[in-house]
């Protein structure tokens, strides 16, 4: 298809209400061609109403949304140029998996040669690893399978777009993280634009090359996912991006020093404009020892519980006047000796340039 | 409890059992059996009164359970597209359909079409530029009006429940997939809501072949199989009568097994 | 969305539920109005209507007191009666029964309902006839004992009708419960008595709810049964209309009748719905 | 096809036309019994000829009951006694009404409100031992659900017939006498084919069959002529004059009576 323009979805100002309630608020939004986004949020955040507003099942009550630089409002679904992975993946139960595949293909104007479709179908399901499963009733296939047929049902169309609503959501843990891999190369082959919605993050880190953090209709941040998890943009992000470490302080010496509830100081990353502020560290930032770490920021706490995650391990550490502390400890970097158990007096040390600092007024 | 079971179903049955069984007695009385005998079957299908009441309960249950399949459904597929408040009222509507006793159903019926058609008549008679002009009268159509009432209602509710079952995911992705909406509904809508458009009139035809109460009130000078088995059942008894009715008993039960085989439950694609 | 597209869709819409709508409109709504109106009138000379506006039907719904009183008794006993039989055969069909042989159980409930009831009616008419069980008492001494054209023979007749419905909508409630919570009632020590008390019969309520309501409401409307097994003498309100519209032609009155006994209908239902939702949400019925 | 005391009703209502006799060349006004055919002329013209005409007694299983019945007072006597649960009267005002009236020592037709109350009083009192409100009493009587019942003429040949332990009466106290006539209706679609119908039935030789199957007497001489001896020997069918006597014709009045429709509507609700 010859191209327009650079970006293959562009978000213009969209706004989404429903009646009374506004589930997306004023969106701009720039997809280039060939990238592989992720919708990241928590449920009820509009991810789910953008991706249905380039599918085309919803309209924009405000804006506009463009695909290949054309303007689709009032486009129905069934003239756009994309295709949708549904979340349940929404098989025609009365059709073979066959039959569900070649649908889209039967309903092109102008006719596609019956041959042709065979064969585009055939080469779909070589593609997800199903041949042999052509004449299937959808009912006998797994979750998995089912999920590849689904995706075989969009590909074959080769469209510009592929939209995934949760697609591996109702997959076992194994599963998906060999569908994760096996989208990621599929969308690299085809060279297709892939616009996932998931509330993952892990899925949306791993998968994606640009993540955009949503909330209450609105998009926190866009980046690639490092970007994203390193320097989150405010302090939702940090929260719903892996987990954080919270520590309430108070600016001191023109914002350049947080003064902790324990009385303790530490220097800022970077300089903020507030008197309050919330300090997130990650949780694997944090450096467990059974002695004081000289430099940075160190603070003595006990171990109250300890979960064992096979390559890794949790720890929660109270830390007087801090409260509870999230520790993440790899073994393989572990000392012998740094190994702890619930009742142990432990400190816990950081670099304070690893730690973000947000006004709390964004808590 | 086995035995109570057993007994409920003993209870259920032997009362249709003996009236199939007699239906075969050879001798004239209903009530003594004396031998096997089919006669009583060509008595009845000789019987002219009843061929025509038959064939009128034929033509009335599959014209109305057809408007009822067709116009039920299209009101289900209608009302999914309706706001609340309007869907709220056809819900009621339908609601009342079912409910309201037949009998009332029936009166309420008599009562507006003997209106209306005293209404209409001498209109037609003063515009009608021939000598004989039409008059409205009770017969098939008013019992097919009725009978569609209840029987509209039944196919609706069916088919909105299978509509509801189905989910809107399957009809947005034949959207995705190019189908314009006409051909989603074709290919992806109506063979999945088939089934049980199919069971509704296959019920809605039972309805009306088995009604009695509202086609006495409405059916005017025709008479329809139940009225005639009804009368039968008062001026005498013969064995006759259970022949027919065993006949009547056979239609029904093919139908309902039939619509009961339709609406089973399906495996559903999910995992 | 485009200003026509919408339209469009609107006129769909309209298209749709049109010929439905005119259906209820013209054979339920306006029926409905002409028996209200009907009810306000007068008697013609030689019967049917004759336009007025006096309140002397309702007034007179005193002369059908015995058909009131007759059909508010036997319905709801009738709709007991009913329930005493099916609790036991719902609760074996969804608890006890195999679901191999499940589906051919619930389906032999089923099936009679849908036949005609005048048949199913009529083959009682002759085994409580004097050929009937009496004939078979003879044998045993007993002579001369009259069946049909009791209450008894019209209750057994109601019971023998209604049945199936009471059996479905209790089966459908008892089929959805848990059983896991008959389990766990059991792991908790509870004797399999005071689980029957204490979970299964409150979580199948909503279910008998539906079957009483169902059954109550039909049965005021009935005509068949009483008239068949009660020779014209127990007397339901059906019979009463029947015999006013097409017999003494007394259209107001028998309006009027109408009018009140579509009243005690929605009276009925609308108790049922209250209590049914009370006990828990409201659920659906299989009525196939 | 209307009974005597109707005729009078359609006429007025303008139902029925008058009958042109020279399409019904078969009908012979000087062979039919004068008593049957008044009610078919008004102001001296023929509204309706006559089709046959009937009483209205009651039949008894005398292999049930052992008492012998011979009035409408006996009748309404032994219904609350011997034959307790097992007595019918019609579906019918016209007649259970006239009945209970004949059984009281009033007239057939009355429609006195006092009376009416007496009439009322004892059908209320009777009706709880009643085994059917029904017109149609032959499978009861058969079966012998029923012993005993209000009847007509032809049921009462039937049933005689077939049973012969089903006896018909009259009651000496009174009772009715009926016709049951043709005419055409006012509306008919299709008025030549029903004078050629209704001259088809006059025709004796045609009316001989009618009456074998149905069973009621002719008002027709000629159609007497034409019956075997055992139907007109058959005191059921024909009976003796003074039996006839005490019995009345119904009256177009008695009929659309509101207040008799009311008190048998009020019986059967009771």
């Amino acid at each position: 298809m010859a191209s327009a323009s650079t970006n293959d979805i562009e978000f213009r100002s969209v706004t989404k209400n429903y009646g009374p309630v506004t589930a997306v608020k004023d969106i701009n939004l720039n997809v280039p061609k060939g990238a592989f986004l992720a919708l990241l949020g928590p449920s009820g955040c509009g991810k789910t109403t953008c991706l249905r507003m380039i599918g085309g099942f919803e309209q924009p009550s405000e804006g506009a949304v463009l695909i290949d630089g054309r303007e689709m409002n009032g486009v129905p679904a069934y003239r756009r140029p994309v295709n949708m992975v549904f979340q349940h993946y929404a098989l025609f139960p009365h059709f073979n998996v066959e039959q569900n595949v070649a649908y889209g293909l039967k309903q092109m104007r102008p006719r596609i040669a019956a041959g042709d479709i065979d064969r585009r179908v055939a080469e779909a399901l070589e593609m997800v690893r199903l041949d042999g499963f052509a004449k299937r009733r959808i009912y006998e296939m797994s979750g998995g399978q089912q999920q590849r047929v689904a995706l075989a049902r969009a590909l074959v169309n080769r469209p510009s777009v592929l939209l995934l609503d949760e697609p591996l959501a109702a997959l076992d843990k194994k599963l998906r993280s060999a569908m994760q891999i096996e989208l990621q190369t599929l969308q690299r082959d085809l060279g297709i634009t892939f616009v996932l919605v998931t509330h993952d993050q892990e899925e949306a880190l791993s998968m994606a090359d640009i993540v955009c953090v949503m909330s209450a209709g609105r998009i926190r941040q866009l980046g690639a996912p490092q970007e994203v998890y390193d320097h989150p943009a405010d302090l939702f992000v940090a929260d719903f991006v892996g987990k954080t470490n919270r520590i309430e302080a108070k600016l001191e010496a023109g914002g350049a020093t947080l003064r902790l509830a324990d009385g303790s100081a530490i220097p800022a990353s970077k300089p903020v404009a507030t008197d309050e502020a919330i300090v997130a560290i990650r949780p694997e930032a944090i450096r467990l020892s059974r002695e004081r770490v000289a430099n940075g920021a160190s603070f003595q706490g006990v171990v109250t519980h300890r979960i064992f995650l096979g390559s890794s391990a949790e720890y929660a550490v109270n830390v007087p006047g801090l409260g509870d502390f999230l520790v993440t400890a790899d073994r393989s970097t572990m000392n012998e000796s740094d190994l702890v158990a619930p009742g142990d007096a432990v400190f816990l040390g950081f670099d304070p340039a690893a730690a973000h600092v947000f006004p709390a007024s964004t808590a | 409890m086995r035995a109570l079971v057993t007994f409920v179903y003993v209870f259920l049955y032997t009362p249709i059992a003996l009236v199939v069984l007699f239906s075969f007695n050879a001798g004239r009385n209903a009530s003594e059996f004396i031998g096997f005998s089919a006669q009583w079957y060509g008595k009845a299908l000789s019987n002219t009164f009843l061929m025509e009441a038959l064939r009128n309960s034929l033509i009335v249950a599959f014209t109305s359970a057809a408007l009822a399949a067709i116009f039920g459904t299209m009101a289900a597929i209608g009302m999914e597209r309706l706001g609340a408040r309007t869907r709220a009222v056809f819900d009621g509507l339908f609601a009342a359909a079912i409910v309201v006793p037949g009998v009332v159903i029936g009166i309420a019926t008599l009562v507006a079409l003997v209106e209306v058609f005293g209404f209409i008549n001498p209109v037609l008679a003063a515009i009608w530029p021939g000598d004989q002009p039409p008059r409205l009268s009770l017969g098939y159509g008013s019992i097919i009006a009725a009978h569609g009432l209840f029987t509209m209602a039944l196919v609706t509710m069916i088919v909105k429940a299978r509509i509801a079952g189905l989910g809107r995911d399957i009809v947005e992705a034949s959207s995705d997939l190019y189908a314009a909406p006409l051909t989603t509904f074709r290919q992806i809508v109506l063979p999945q809501i088939m089934p049980s458009i199919l069971a509704g009139f296959l019920l809605a035809f039972t309805f009306s072949f088995d009604d009695f109460i509202i086609a006495f009130f409405v059916a005017g000078s025709n008479t329809t199989l139940p009225i005639y088995v009804f009368a039968s059942i008062r001026r005498g008894v013969t064995p006759e009568i259970n022949a027919i009715a065993t006949m009547v008993l056979a239609v029904s039960l093919a139908l309902i097994l039939i619509a009961r085989f339709l609406m089973r439950e399906k495996k559903k694609p999910t995992t | 969305m485009t200003l026509t597209a919408q339209v469009k869709k609107r006129l769909v819409t309209i298209a749709l539920v049109a010929p439905a709508s005119l259906w209820l409109f013209v054979f339920l709504v306006l029926p409905f109005i002409a028996i209200i109106v009907f009810a306000f009138g007068e008697r013609g000379p030689v019967g049917g209507y004759q336009p007025a506006f006096t309140f002397e039907q309702f007034a007179n719904l005193g002369a059908r007191a015995a058909a009131f009183v007759n059909t508010l008794v036997l319905a709801p006993i009738g709709a007991a009666a009913c329930l005493l039989v099916a609790y036991p055969v719902a609760y074996y069909l969804a608890i006890k029964a195999s679901p191999q042989r499940r589906l051919l159980l619930v389906s032999l409930v089923v099936v009679p309902f849908w036949t005609s009831l005048l048949v199913r009616t009529y083959a009682w008419m002759y085994i409580l006839g004097a050929r009937g069980i009496p004939h078979l008492l003879e044998y045993i001494g007993f002579d001369n004992v009259r069946l049909l054209n009791t209450p008894g023979a019209v209750l057994l007749g109601i019971v023998y009708g209604y049945l199936p419905l009471m059996i479905m909508p209790i089966y459908v409630s008892l089929e959805k419960l848990d059983r896991r919570l008959l389990e766990a009632s059991a792991d908790l020590g509870a004797h399999p008595i005071s689980t029957f008390f204490g979970v299964t019969l409150p979580l199948s309520l909503p279910g008998v709810m539906t079957g009483i309501a169902l059954v109550t409401i039909l049965l005021l409307g009935e005509y068949l049964i009483p008239q068949l097994l009660g020779g014209g003498k127990v007397f339901f309100i059906g019979n009463a209309l029947v015999d006013l519209f097409l017999q003494s032609r007394n259209w107001p009155f028998g309006s009027a009748i109408a009018v009140t006994l579509v009243a005690v209908v929605v009276v009925v239902l609308l108790v049922a719905m209250r209590i049914a939702w009370r006990i828990a949400g409201t659920r659906q019925v299989d009525l196939v | 096809m209307p009974t005597n005391y109707t005729i009078s009703t359609y006429h007025k209502l303008g139902l029925i036309d008058e009958l042109d006799l020279s399409k019904v060349p078969n009908f012979s006004q000087k062979t039919e019994n004068p008593r049957f055919t008044k009610e078919g002329r008004i102001d001296g013209k023929t509204y309706a000829v006559p089709k046959n005409w009937g009483t209205t007694g009651f039949a008894t299983n005398t292999s049930k009951l052992k008492a012998k019945l011979t009035s409408w007072k006996d009748f309404f006597e032994i219904v609350q006694t011997e034959a307790d649960g097992r007595g019918m009267v019609h579906d019918y005002q016209l007649t259970t009404i006239g009945s209970a009236l004949v059984s009281l020592g009033y007239g057939f037709n009355s429609i006195k409100p006092e009376e009416l109350a007496k009439a009322e009083e004892l059908l209320i009192k009777v009706k709880p031992h009643l085994f059917a409100i029904n017109s149609d009493y032959q499978p009861a009587m058969r079966a012998t659900d029923a012993w005993l019942t209000m009847c007509w003429t032809n049921d009462g040949a039937q049933l005689n017939r077939d049973m012969p332990e089903i006896s018909y009466t009259l009651g000496k106290d009174g009772g009715e006498i009926w016709t049951d006539y043709y005419a055409i209706p006012k509306d008919a679609p299709n008025k030549a084919a029903g004078y050629a119908l209704l001259n088809y039935l006059m025709d004796p030789n045609n009316a001989v069959k009618e009456h074998l199957a149905n069973g009621a007497p002719t008002t027709d001489s000629r159609v007497i002529a034409l019956l075997p001896k055992e139907i007109t020997s058959n005191k059921i069918v024909y009976p003796d004059e003074a039996s006839l006597t005490p019995l009345e014709f119904g009256a177009a009045v008695t009929l659309t009576d509101p207040g008799r429709a009311e008190l048998m509507a009020r019986f059967k609700s009771a």
